[in-house]
C-alpha cells in the first residue's frame, strides 16, 4: 500500500536533490535545472496530497507552480543570455565583483 | 555697638579691595597708607568692643542669612565675647603694626600694592574666623586665611623651583601649595567635625552646640573633638602636619610675622579655646592634645637648635610655642593658652619684624652663619630682637615669663609631670636657640663683610612702628590678673591647687634657671663668633635635626611621589589601558566582528546559496527538537 | 505668562533658522543679541517665578500624540529654573568669547540650536519630549567638537555621540516600560512626569528601572567607569564647546537623577545608595588623581569636572534636602566655574595654540589679570568659602554625611585632591619664572574676554556670599521632592533613609 | 453533462480588486502607447505612472474593511489596506526619481514603466490575499518584474545583482512551495483562515508538531529571503549596490512591506496557535540580523552599500515586532515602515542625485564616503538634508524614524520582552556609528574634490521628491498621531 | 501494481535527477531532467491528476525544456562544464541534512482524519472537468494573475535578450549618448 507519506518522502528526497544541485552547481544554466527539480518535488507533494484528500487545491497549486516555473525560465534565460552576450560566461565564479 | 562690629570686620576688607584696585599699577604709597589706616580703624573698633565687652558683655549681631537648605540654617552672625574681643584686639593690633612696618619693608617691591591687598584680605579673613558665631562661619575664615596665606607665601611666585639642598622650601610657590594642601587635609577633618555636629545637634551655632554638649553621647563628643582638633592641627601646624610652617617662611617677612607667628597659626588654639565646653567634656582627647602639644614643643625646639636660617629658627620656635599653647589648652587651662597666645603674638611678631630688618640689611640673606656683629649697624633691631628673645625665653618681667610660667605651673598642677618636665626642658632649649640666633646675628665677628654686604639700620618710622609690639612684649605680662579677671567671665577659671601654690616659687625659679642657663650657654658658645665644628655637623643627631628629622623627605617619598606615581599609573595604566581600552575594545570588537562577518559576503552567489541552504537546514532541523520532545 | 517657557525654547530655534540669512560679517552681533535676549528672557522668568511655590510653574501642556500619551509639557520648578538660566547665560558668554575664525556663522547657529536643546531638556515635563531634547543636544555638540576641534576631533566627537547615545537608548527602554506600567495601571498612556510620579512601582520593577535610567544618566554625568569620553571631548572641543559641555550638558545627567530616578524609584534609589556612592567615590578620588597626572591644562579641568560631578552624585543620593539642594546648587556652581575655567584655558590657547602646562610657567607675571581671574575660579573650583563652589560642595557632603560618614570622609578628600591638582596646575602654569620666549610677550585679557569673564567672577562671588536668592527656591522645591519621596517610599528602609526636613514637617 | 455554474457578478465583489486592476490596466495602457507611438519621452511615462498610481491610491482608499471578493481569494482587511497604501505611496514617490537630468538605461524602455505597474499589482495581490497560491503568484509576478528592472540598469553591477537576486529568489520560491506543500499536507488547505482552523484541531495530535513547525520553517525561509533576514540576506547588499539608487531604495521598502504583511498573516497565525518555536525563531533571526548587519555596515566604504546593510538591520528590527504579535506591535510595523519610507526615499534620492556615470572616487563604488567629504562647504543645504536623513535613520528625535523606533521598542516592552528592547536599543547605538560616519565626512572633513559637482543629477522633480522627504522627516511629530491612530484603527479592526 | 509503478518511478526519477545535478555535461543533465519530468507526469497519472500530468508534459517537457534547449544553443555545450568545488562535503551535508529532516517531517502521521476536502472533485466529472470547474471559479483570479506573470516574463525575456541592451546608457556620458543617437 502506497500511502501519502511515500509520495511525500519521495518529494522530500527530490527536493533535497534539487537543493544539492542548487548549492553545487556553478554553471547557472544547470543551476536553474536544479531549481526546476525543487519545484517539481513540491508538485509531487501537492498532487499526492490532493489525491489522498480528494481535494483539487493541490492540483491547482501544482498548476500554478508550473506556470511560475515557466515564467522563471523565461526571465532567467533572458538574464543568462544577456550575461553570456556581455561577458561570455555563465559561471557563478565569474560574477563576484560585489562583495564585502 | 553693632556698627563697631562691622567697622572692625569690614575695614580691612575695604582696605584690601582698595589696594586691589591698584594691584597692577606701579607702587602707590596710598595703598599702604590707606590699608594701614583702615587697619588702625579696625583696631580702634576692636578696642572699643573689648571695652564694651568688659563693661557690658558680649555683643551678638546677625548680618544676614548665608546658607539655608533643608534644616541647615547658617547666618553670617558675629558674636563678640571676651575671647573674640581679645583675639580681635591682638589681631588688629599686630596687623596694624605689620602694615605700617610693611610700608617700609616692601618699599622696593614691585608687588607693593598687591601685597597690601593680600595682607588686608588676610586680616579680614582672620576677623571672620574669630568673630563668627558658628562653626561654618569660622570655617569661612579658616579657609580664607588659608588662601591669603597661600597668596602671601607665594608672593614672590616668580622664583623658580630649586632643589631641597639649595633651599629646603624649594620655592615660594611650592611652599604655598604645600601649606594650602596640608591645611586642606586638616580642613577635611574639620569639615567632618562640622558635619558630625550638624547631624547630631542640628545646628552649627556655638550657643546651640555648646548647650547641647552635656546631653550628648560621650563617644560622639570624642569623635567630634578629635575631628575638630584635626582641623586645628593643620592650621596650627601640629605634628604631623607641621612641615608647611617652616617652608612658609618663603613669604615676605611681615607675612611671617603676622600670619605664621601671631595670628593664623594660632587659629587652632583659638578653636580649642572656643570649643572649651566640648573639650572639657572629653578629658581623654584633651589629654592627647596636651601630649601632642608637648611633643611638638620639644620636637620643634630641637629642630631650631641647629638651623642656620634666621626665619626658620623663629618659625620652629613658633611651632614650639604653639605646642605650649595646646598643652595648656589640653590641660584645661584655656585662659592660660589664650594668654600665651596673645603674649606670643606680640613678641613673636616683634622677633619676625626684627628678622625682617636684618634681612633688609643683608639683602635677603638668611643664613645666620653669614652674619655676626650686626649690632653695630642695627642697634635698635638688636634691642628689639633681644627683647623679644628674652620674652620668648620667658625671662622676668617680660610677657613670656608670665604666660609660659603659668603653663608649666598648669602642667605641674595637673600632675602630668612628664609634660611638665618636657616643657621645662624645652624652655631651656628655647632660650638657647633664641639667643644662639641673636648672638650669631648681632655679636661676634662680622662674617658678612667678606661677602660684600653693607648692612644698615631700617628707617626710623619702621622702628617706631615696631615699638608697640616691643612695649607689649615687655608689659603685657604685667596685666595678667586683669586679663584673668576679664577673660574668666567667659572661659572657665583655672585654679591652682594648694599643692601647686606651695611649689610655685620653686617652679618659677627652676624654670627661670633653665632659661637663663640656655641663654648663658648660647652666650658662651656664640657671642664671640661662630665656631663651627665639622665633627658636630657630621654627627647623626645634628644631621637628623638639620634635616628636620627627614620628615619632609619622608613625606615626599611616602606621599608626594607615590601620589604622583599612582596618579600617573591611574591615568596611563588604568584610565587609558583598562577603562578607556575596554570601551574602545568593545567598539573595536564590534568593528572586528563586522570585518570578520563581512567575509560571509564573498560576492560568490554559490556561497550565498550555500549559506541560505544552511540557514534553511538549521531552521528546518528545529523540527528534530520538536520530534524529540514528542 | 505661561508661554514664557515656550518662548524660551523656540526663540533660539527661530532665531537660528532666520540666522541663515544673516551675513557672515554680522553674524557675531546677531548671535550675541539673540543669546542676550534669550538670557534676559530667562532672567525675566526668574523675576516672575514665585519662589514660595515649590511646584511646577509656567506649566504648559499640549497633547502631541494623545493616543500614546505624549504631550508637549513644560514647566519649571526651583530645581530646573536656575539651570535654565545658567544654560542661557553660558551660551551668551560662550558666544561673546568666541574666538573661532573658521565658519563662524555655522558655529553661532549651531550654538543657538544647542541652546534650544539645553533649555528644552530642563523644562520638559514629558519624558519623550525630555528625551527628544536630550538626544538632540548631541547633534550640535557633535558638530562643534568635530568641526572646530583639535587633532583627534573626529574620534572625540564620535565617541561622545555614540557613548551617550548608547546609554540613553537603554534609558529610553526604561521610560517606555514606565509608560507601559502606567498604562496597565490607569488604562491610559502618559509620558508626563507628573503622572509618573503618582505611580507606585513594585520594588522589583524599580530595581531594574533604576539601573536603566542610571545608565543613561551616568554616561552623561559622566560617572566612573563611563567617563572616558569626557577627556577626549573636552580635550578636542573648541573652547565654547567645552564651556557648554561642562557647564550645561553634563548637568543633564545629574538633573536626570533628581528629576527621574529619585521621585520615581525612591526605594530603589535608597537601596542602591551604596553602589552608586562607591562609584561616586571612585570618581572623586580616582579622577582627581588622574587629573593630577595630566600634562594638558584642559584635561586637568576635564577630569576635575568628573571629580566634582562625583560630589554632586553623592549629594543627590543623600536623600535629604541638604544634600539634594546642595547638589543642585553645586551643578550651578560647577557650571559657572568649570565653564569659566575652560574659557580661561581657551584664552591662553588662542594666544599660544597649546595647552600643555610645560609650555607655560610664570604667566602670572605676564598676564596678571588673567592670573587673577584664573585664581578666583581656581579657588571656587577647590571650594573656597564665600565662592560659589563652597556652598554646593559643602551641602552635598553634609547631606551625604547622614547616609554614611565614612564615605563622606572619603568623598571629602575631594577638597584635598582638588587642591592638589588645581594648585599644581596653577603653579606649573602661572608661577615660576617665564621660561619660554613666546610667553614673554603674551597679551593680557582683552576687552572681549573680560566681558565674558567678569560677569562669571561676579556671579561666583555673589552667590558664594549670598546664595539665598538661588538656594531658597531650589531648597523649597527640593524639600517638596524629599517629602514626596518619603510619602511614596514603600520599604521601611527607604522611609528611614529619606529624611524630611523638620521645617517641612512643621509646615505640614 | 455537468451543470453550468452561474456566478453572480455582485458576489465577485470586483471593487476589492480595483487597485490591482487599475495598475494592470495602466501597465497595459503604457504598453499600448508604446506600440502606437515610439520614441516618447520618459517624462510622459513617469507622469502617466504617477497618475495611474494616484487612481490606484484612490481605489485603495475606497476599499471597505473586512470584505472578501472573488471567491474569497481576495481579502480586504486593515493590513491589506495599509499594505496597499504603503506600496502605492512608496511607488508614487520613487518613480519620479526617473526624471534625472542625465539619462539612464532603464528609463529608455517604456516597458520599464509597464513592468513597474505590473510589479505593483503583484505586490498588491500578495498583500490582499490569505490564499497561499495567490500570495505565491503575486510574489512571483512582482519579483520577476523586479529582477528585470534591476537588470535593465544595464551596468556590470546591475547584471550581477539581477542574477544573484534571481537565483536566490528561485531557491526561496522552492522553499515557499515546499512549505506550502507541507502545510497543505497537514491541513488540506492553502487558505490561511482555514489552515488556522484545521491546525487548531490537529495541533494536539501526537507527532503533529513536526510537520507544523517544518512547514512554518520552510515558509520562514522564503519570508526571510524577501525581508532579508540573516542568513537569507546575502543578496541585499550586492543587489542594492548593483541596482540604481531609486530601485535600491524602493527595494528597501515595498517588497519588504509586502512580505511583512504576509509574515504578519502567516507567522501571526502560528504564534496565535501557540507554536513558540516560530516566535523564538523569529526573535532569534531578528536579533542576529540586526546585530550582524549593523556590524557589517560599520565597515563599509560605500554609502549605498552601508544603507543596504542598514535596511537589513531595520528589517530585523521590525521583524522582532512581528514575533510579538500584538496589535500595537503590528501597528508599529506599519508606522515604522511609513516613516522609514520617507527617510530612505530621501537618502536614496540624494544618492541618486549624486550619481555620476563614471566612478569618480573609487574603482568599484559609485558613492564612497570620500565622495561626500566636506559637503558642508560645497553644497551646505544638501549636506544638511542628508544629515537629517542620517539622523533620522539613527533614531535621533525629533526626526521621523525616532517615533518608529519609539513605538516598536514600546511594543516590545509592552509584550514583556525587555531584553529584546535593550538589544534593539544597543543596536541603534551601533548603527549610529555608520550613519554618523557619513555626517562626519560631510561636515567634519575637508572637501576632497571640489572640482566636480557632487549633485550631478539634479532636476526639479528630484528636488521636489527630496523636499517631500525632508518635510515628512522633519515634521513627523505633527503627523505621527493621526497616522498611528489610523494604523491602529485599521489593524485593530481586522483583529491583528 | 501501483506500488511497483511508484517504486519504479521513484527510483528512476531519483536517479535521473541525480544525474541532472551531478553530471558534468549539460546535455546529459538536461536530458535526464526532461526524462525525470516525464516520469513525474507518470506519477501524476497514478495519482489521478490526469490534467496536471498532461500540463506537466506539455509545459515542462514541451515548453520549458524546449526553451532550455533553445537557450543552450547560445552557450557552448559540447564541452563538459568546469565547476570548481571548494567543499564538496558541504554540499552533501546540506542536501543530506535537508533530506533527513524532510523525511522526518514527512514520516509523521501527516494524513489527517479530520481534514475535509474544501474543493472535492465534482461527482461524475472527469479530472480535467473537475479541475476546470475549480480553476475557473475559485482560482480564476490567480489564473489571471498568472497570465499577467507570464506577460511580465515575456516582456522581461524579450527586453533582456534584446539588442537594445548591447549599449548601456547608464555607463555612457551624455555626449556619447547623443552621438549614438545620431548614428542610429
Amino acid at each position: 500500500m502506497i500511502t501519502m507519506n511515500h509520495y511525500l518522502i519521495l518529494s522530500g528526497i527530490l527536493f533535497a536533490i534539487g537543493l544539492v544541485g542548487v548549492v553545487r552547481r556553478k554553471n547557472l544554466l544547470m543551476l536553474f535545472f536544479a531549481t526546476e527539480i525543487m519545484l517539481n518535488a513540491a508538485n509531487i507533494a501537492f498532487a499526492a496530497v490532493s489525491s489522498y484528500y480528494h481535494d483539487l487545491t493541490g492540483q491547482m497549486f501544482a498548476f500554478f507552480i508550473i506556470a511560475v516555473a515557466a515564467s522563471e525560465v523565461a526571465v532567467g534565460l533572458g538574464l543568462l543570455i544577456l550575461l553570456y552576450k556581455k561577458y561570455g560566461t555563465i559561471n557563478i565564479d565569474d560574477f563576484t565583483i560585489m562583495k564585502g | 555697638m553693632e556698627k563697631y562690629v562691622y567697622i572692625a570686620l569690614f575695614a580691612p576688607l575695604v582696605g584690601s579691595l582698595f589696594a586691589a584696585l591698584f594691584s597692577q599699577r606701579p607702587k602707590a604709597l596710598i595703598t599702604g597708607v590707606v590699608t594701614s589706616t583702615l587697619l588702625f580703624v579696625s583696631f580702634v573698633a576692636s578696642v572699643i568692643l573689648l571695652n564694651h565687652v568688659s563693661q557690658v558683655g558680649a555683643v551678638h549681631v546677625t548680618m544676614m542669612d548665608w546658607i539655608q537648605a533643608g534644616d541647615m540654617s547658617i547666618p553670617f552672625g558675629f558674636n563678640i565675647d571676651q575671647v573674640t574681643a581679645v583675639m580681635m584686639t591682638v589681631v588688629t593690633l599686630v596687623s596694624t603694626v605689620v602694615h605700617v612696618y610693611s610700608n617700609g619693608y616692601m618699599d622696593h617691591d614691585k608687588g607693593f600694592n598687591r601685597f597690601f591687598s593680600y595682607l588686608s584680605a588676610f586680616v579680614f579673613s582672620m576677623m571672620v574666623l574669630v568673630m563668627s558665631d558658628n562653626f561654618l562661619g569660622l570655617f569661612i575664615g579658616w579657609e580664607g586665611v588659608g588662601v591669603c596665606s597661600w597668596l602671601l607665601i607665594g608672593f614672590w611666585y616668580h622664583k623658580a623651583d630649586v632643589t631641597r639642598d639649595v633651599n629646603p622650601s624649594i620655592s615660594p610657590s611650592w611652599a604655598a601649595n604645600e601649606a594650602f594642601i596640608m591645611n586642606r587635609v586638616a580642613d577635611l577633618g574639620m569639615l567632618v567635625g562640622i558635619f558630625l555636629i550638624y547631624w547630631n545637634i542640628g545646628s552649627l551655632q556655638y550657643a546651640d552646640v555648646f548647650a547641647a554638649v552635656p546631653s550628648m553621647d560621650h563617644g560622639m563628643l570624642v569623635t567630634i573633638g578629635i575631628f575638630l582638633f584635626i582641623g586645628a592641627m593643620g592650621k596650627s601646624a601640629q605634628f604631623p602636619l607641621h612641615t608647611w610652617l617652616a617652608d612658609a617662611m618663603e613669604g615676605p617677612t611681615p607675612v611671617s610675622a603676622l600670619i605664621h607667628a601671631a595670628t593664623m597659626v594660632t587659629a587652632g588654639v583659638y578653636l580649642v579655646i572656643r570649643a572649651n565646653p566640648l573639650y572639657s567634656a572629653i578629658p581623654e582627647v584633651s589629654y592627647f592634645i596636651a601630649v601632642l602639644g608637648t611633643f611638638v614643643a620639644i620636637f620643634a625646639a630641637s629642630m631650631a637648635l641647629v638651623n642656620r636660617d634666621l626665619k626658620r629658627i623663629i618659625a620652629y620656635s613658633t611651632l614650639s610655642q604653639l605646642g605650649y599653647m595646646f598643652a595648656a589648652a589640653g590641660l584645661g587651662a584655656y585662659w592660660v593658652a589664650l594668654f600665651h597666645l596673645a603674649a606670643h603674638a606680640f613678641f613673636k611678631a616683634l622677633l619676625f619684624l626684627g628678622a625682617g630688618n636684618v634681612m633688609h640689611a643683608m639683602d635677603d640673606e638668611l643664613d645666620i652663619f653669614k652674619m655676626g656683629g650686626l649690632k653695630k649697624a642695627m642697634r635698635w633691631t638688636y634691642l628689639y630682637m633681644g627683647l623679644a628673645s628674652l620674652a620668648l625665653a620667658g625671662i622676668w618681667p617680660l610677657a613670656g615669663f608670665f604666660s609660659k610660667d603659668t603653663i608649666l605651673e598648669v602642667a605641674f598642677n595637673e600632675h602630668t609631670y612628664g609634660i611638665w618636665l618636657i616643657l621645662w626642658f624645652t624652655a631651656g632649649l628655647t632660650a638657647f636657640y633664641s639667643f644662639r640666633q641673636v648672638f650669631l646675628t648681632f655679636t661676634g665677628d662680622e662674617r658678612y663683610k667678606p661677602l660684600g654686604f653693607h648692612p644698615h639700620e631700617v628707617p626710623k618710622y619702621v622702628l617706631w612702628a615696631m615699638s608697640p609690639l616691643a612695649l607689649l612684649a615687655v608689659i603685657f605680662g604685667w596685666y595678667k590678673d586683669e586679663f584673668v579677671a576679664f577673660i574668666t567671665h567667659f572661659l572657665p577659671t583655672y585654679e591652682m591647687s594648694e599643692h601647686t601654690e606651695h611649689f610655685v616659687v620653686i617652679l618659677t625659679v627652676v624654670t627661670t634657671a633653665i632659661a637663663l642657663s640656655g641663654i648663658v650657654f648660647a652666650w658662651f658658645r656664640y657671642s664671640k663668633g661662630l665656631k663651627r665644628s665639622a665633627k658636630v655637623e657630621q654627627s647623626l643627631p645634628y644631621r637628623i635635626l638639620s634635616n628636620q628629622y627627614y620628615i619632609p623627605i619622608l613625606y615626599e617619598n611616602v606621599f608626594s611621589k607615590p601620589y604622583a606615581a599612582l596618579s600617573h599609573a591611574f591615568w596611563e595604566e588604568i584610565d587609558q589601558q583598562v577603562v578607556d581600552a575596554t570601551v574602545d575594545g568593545i567598539a573595536t570588537a564590534i568593528k572586528d566582528g563586522g570585518d570578520s562577518s563581512r567575509k560571509i559576503q564573498t560576492g560568490n552567489l554559490s556561497d550565498y546559496l550555500k549559506l541560505m541552504s544552511g540557514g534553511a537546514l538549521v531552521l528546518v532541523a528545529l523540527v528534530l527538537f520538536a520530534a524529540m520532545q514528542n | 505668562m505661561n508661554d514664557i517657557l515656550s518662548v524660551l525654547i523656540f526663540f533660539p530655534l527661530i532665531a537660528g533658522i532666520l540666522g541663515l540669512v544673516v551675513s557672515e560679517k554680522s553674524i557675531r552681533t546677531y548671535g550675541i543679541s539673540v543669546a542676550a535676549v534669550e538670557f534676559i528672557l530667562s532672567l525675566w522668568m526668574w523675576f516672575v517665578y514665585d519662589p514660595a511655590n515649590a511646584g511646577m510653574q509656567f506649566v504648559k501642556r499640549i497633547a502631541v500624540i494623545p493616543d500614546f500619551g505624549i504631550s508637549y509639557y513644560v514647566g519649571v520648578d526651583g530645581i530646573s529654573l536656575f539651570i535654565v538660566i545658567m544654560a542661557t547665560l553660558m551660551t551668551l558668554i560662550g558666544i561673546i568669547a568666541l574666538s573661532v575664525k573658521k565658519d563662524l556663522k555655522n558655529m553661532i547657529l549651531t550654538l543657538l540650536f544647542l541652546e534650544v536643546a539645553m533649555v528644552g531638556v530642563f523644562v520638559s515635563l514629558d519624558a519623550v519630549i525630555f528625551y527628544l531634547f536630550w538626544e538632540f543636544s548631541l547633534v550640535p555638540m557633535l558638530y562643534i567638537i568635530g568641526a572646530w576641534g583639535g587633532e583627534k576631533r573626529l574620534y572625540a566627537a564620535v565617541k561622545f555621540f555614540l557613548y551617550t547615545f548608547a546609554g540613553s537608548l537603554i534609558m529610553l527602554v526604561g521610560m517606555l516600560y514606565v509608560a507601559y506600567v502606567y498604562q496597565s495601571v490607569t488604562g491610559s498612556w502618559s509620558f508626563a512626569l507628573t503622572d509618573w510620579y503618582s505611580l507606585v512601582l513594585p520594588i522589583s520593577v524599580q530595581k531594574w528601572l533604576f539601573w536603566a535610567f542610571f545608565l543613561g544618566f551616568a554616561i552623561k554625568v559622566p560617572m566612573f567607569p563611563f567617563h572616558t569620553w569626557l577627556p577626549y571631548a573636552h580635550g578636542q572641543a573648541p573652547t565654547v564647546g567645552s564651556v557648554i559641555l561642562a557647564a550645561v550638558l553634563l548637568k543633564m545627567g545629574t538633573y536626570g537623577f533628581v528629576r527621574f530616578s529619585l521621585p520615581m524609584f525612591p526605594d530603589a534609589s535608597v537601596m542602591y545608595i551604596t553602589p552608586v556612592a562607591i562609584l561616586a567615590l571612585i570618581m572623586i578620588v580616582y579622577t582627581a588623581m588622574v587629573a593630577y597626572a595630566q600634562k594638558d591644562m584642559k584635561q586637568v579641568i576635564a577630569y576635575s569636572s568628573v571629580s566634582h560631578m562625583g560630589v554632586i552624585i553623592l549629594g543627590i543620593f543623600a536623600m535629604n534636602a541638604e544634600g539634594i539642594s546642595g547638589s543642585v546648587f553645586f551643578m550651578l556652581s560647577h557650571g559657572i566655574v568649570s565653564g569659566a575655567l575652560f574659557l580661561l584655558v581657551g584664552v591662553i590657547y588662542d594666544r599660544r595654540h597649546t595647552k600643555l602646562m610645560s609650555e607655560f610657567g610664570g604667566l602670572a607675571s605676564v598676564m596678571p589679570n588673567y592670573a587673577l581671574i584664573f585664581g578666583v575660579m581656581l579657588m571656587a573650583s577647590v571650594g573656597l568659602p564665600l565662592t560659589m563652589g563652597f556652598v554646593g560642595e559643602y551641602l552635598s557632603l553634609a547631606g551625604f554625611f547622614k547616609i554614611s560618614p565614612v564615605m563622606t570622609a572619603i568623598g571629602g578628600t575631594s577638597i584635598i585632591f582638588g587642591a592638589v591638582y588645581m594648585l599644581s596646575l596653577y603653579k606649573r602654569s602661572f608661577f615660576g619664572p617665564v621660561t619660554h620666549e613666546a610667553n614673554k610677550v603674551l597679551k593680557d585679557l582683552d576687552a572681549k574676554e573680560l566681558t565674558a569673564l567678569i560677569p562669571l567672577v561676579a556671579i561666583v562671588i555673589w552667590l558664594g556670599v549670598y546664595p539665598k536668592p538661588v538656594l531658597q527656591p531650589i531648597d523649597n522645591s527640593v524639600k517638596a521632592l524629599v517629602s514626596f519621596m518619603h510619602e511614596k517610599a514603600q520599604t521601611p528602609e527607604a522611609k528611614n533613609t529619606i529624611v524630611v526636613s523638620k521645617r517641612t514637617k512643621e509646615a505640614q | 453533462m455537468l451543470a453550468p455554474i452561474s456566478v453572480n457578478m455582485a458576489s465577485l465583489n470586483f471593487i476589492t480588486l480595483s487597485p490591482m486592476l487599475i495598475a494592470i490596466a495602466g501597465a497595459l495602457g503604457i504598453l499600448i502607447i508604446d506600440l502606437v507611438k515610439k520614441d516618447l519621452d520618459k517624462t510622459l511615462y513617469v507622469i502617466l505612472t504617477i497618475l495611474v498610481l494616484f487612481i490606484d491610491m484612490g481605489a485603495t482608499l475606497g476599499l471597505t474593511l473586512n470584505e472578501r471578493g472573488f471567491f474569497d481569494v481576495v481579502m480586504i482587511d486593515g493590513v491589506t489596506i495599509l499594505g496597499e497604501l504603503l506600496i502605492v505611496i512608496a511607488s508614487m514617490l520613487f518613480i519620479p526619481l526617473a526624471l534625472t537630468s542625465k539619462r539612464f538605461h532603464e528609463y529608455s524602455y517604456p516597458e520599464y514603466f509597464a513592468l513597474f505597474l505590473f510589479m505593483i499589482a503583484g505586490f498588491q495581490f500578495m498583500v490582499a490575499s490569505d490564499n497561499l497560491i495567490m500570495i505565491f503568484v503575486g510574489l512571483e509576478t512582482a519579483s520577476l518584474a523586479l529582477y528585470t528592472m534591476i537588470a535593465l540598469h544595464n551596468t556590470v553591477g546591475s547584471h550581477e545583482a539581477a542574477i544573484k537576486y534571481f537565483t536566490m529568489g528561485a531557491l526561496a520560491a522552492g522553499f515557499f512551495v515546499m512549505g506550502a506543500a507541507i502545510i497543505y499536507a497537514v491541513t488540506g488547505s492553502v487558505e490561511l483562515y482555514d489552515i488556522a482552523k484545521v491546525l487548531q484541531e490537529r495541533i494536539g495530535e501526537p507527532g503533529m508538531m513536526v510537520p507544523i513547525i517544518g512547514g512554518a520553517m520552510m515558509l520562514m525561509v522564503a519570508i526571510g529571503f524577501k525581508v532579508s533576514l540573516f542568513p537569507f540576506h546575502t543578496w541585499t547588499p550586492d543587489v542594492y549596490e548593483g541596482a540604481a539608487s531609486p530601485m535600491a531604495g524602493y527595494m528597501s521598502i515595498v517588497p519588504k512591506i509586502a512580505m511583512m504583511v504576509v509574515a504578519i498573516r502567516v507567522l501571526g497565525m502560528y504564534i496565535d496557535l501557540g507554536v513558540e518555536t516560530v516566535r523564538n525563531v523569529v526573535i532569534a533571526m531578528a536579533v542576529i540580523t540586526m546585530t550582524l548587519s549593523n556590524m557589517m555596515a560599520l565597515v563599509q566604504n560605500d554609502v549605498k552599500r552601508m544603507l543596504a546593510y542598514s535596511s537589513i538591520s531595520h528589517a530585523g528590527f521590525v521583524m522582532a515586532a512581528i514575533a510579538l504579535d500584538t496589535t500595537k506591535a503590528n501597528s508599529s510595523i506599519f508606522l515604522y515602515y511609513t516613516l522609514f519610507l520617507f527617510t530612505n526615499l530621501g537618502a536614496f534620492a540624494l544618492l541618486w542625485v549624486s550619481r555620476h556615470k563614471d566612478k569618480t572616487h573609487h574603482v568599484r563604488y559609485h558613492h564612497p564616503y570620500v565622495k561626500f567629504a566636506g559637503m558642508i562647504h560645497i553644497e551646505p543645504v544638501a549636506a544638511v538634508i542628508m544629515a537629517i536623513f542620517m539622523l533620522s535613520l539613527t533614531g535621533v528625535p525629533p526626526f521621523s524614524l525616532f517615533w518608529g523606533k519609539l513605538y516598536v521598542i514600546s511594543a516590545t516592552v509592552d509584550a514583556g520582552y525587555i531584553w529584546l528592547a535593550v538589544i534593539m536599543g544597543l543596536n541603534s547605538a551601533i548603527a549610529a556609528y555608520y550613519y554618523l560616519k557619513l555626517i562626519v565626512y560631510m561636515f567634519l572633513m575637508p572637501a576632497a574634490d571640489q572640482a566636480r559637482t557632487v549633485y550631478n543629477n539634479r532636476s526639479l522633480a528630484l528636488e521636489i521628491v527630496i523636499g517631500i522627504a525632508v518635510f515628512a522627516t522633519v515634521a513627523s511629530i505633527f503627523y505621527v498621531q493621526p497616522l498611528m491612530h489610523y494604523i491602529t484603527y485599521l489593524i485593530g479592526a481586522s483583529g491583528y | 501494481m501501483i506500488p511497483f509503478a511508484f517504486y519504479l518511478f521513484a527510483i528512476l526519477i531519483t536517479g535521473l535527477f541525480l544525474v541532472t545535478v551531478m553530471s558534468k555535461n549539460v546535455l546529459y543533465a538536461m536530458t535526464s531532467l526532461a526524462a525525470g519530468m516525464v516520469l513525474i507526469s507518470g506519477l501524476f497519472f497514478i495519482l489521478g491528476a490526469d490534467f496536471l500530468g498532461v500540463v506537466q508534459l506539455i509545459v515542462y517537457v514541451g515548453a520549458v525544456m524546449a526553451v532550455y534547449a533553445f537557450a543552450m544553443m547560445f552557450f557552448d555545450v559540447t564541452r563538459d562544464v568546469e565547476e570548481r568545488h571548494d567543499k564538496p562535503w558541504l554540499v552533501f551535508l546540506l542536501g543530506g541534512g535537508i533530506a533527513v529532516t524532510l523525511v522526518v517531517i514527512f514520516a509523521a502521521p501527516i494524513m489527517g482524519e479530520t481534514v475535509h476536502a474544501l474543493y472535492p472533485p465534482v461527482a461524475g466529472a472527469t479530472n480535467p472537468q473537475a479541475v476546470g470547474l475549480v480553476l475557473f471559479t475559485k482560482y480564476l483570479l490567480p489564473f489571471e494573475v498568472a497570465s499577467v506573470m507570464l506577460l511580465v516574463a515575456m516582456i522581461a525575456g524579450i527586453i533582456l535578450a534584446g539588442k537594445k541592451m548591447e549599449i548601456s546608457l547608464s555607463a555612457m556620458d551624455e555626449d556619447m549618448i547623443a552621438d549614438t543617437k545620431e548614428h542610429a
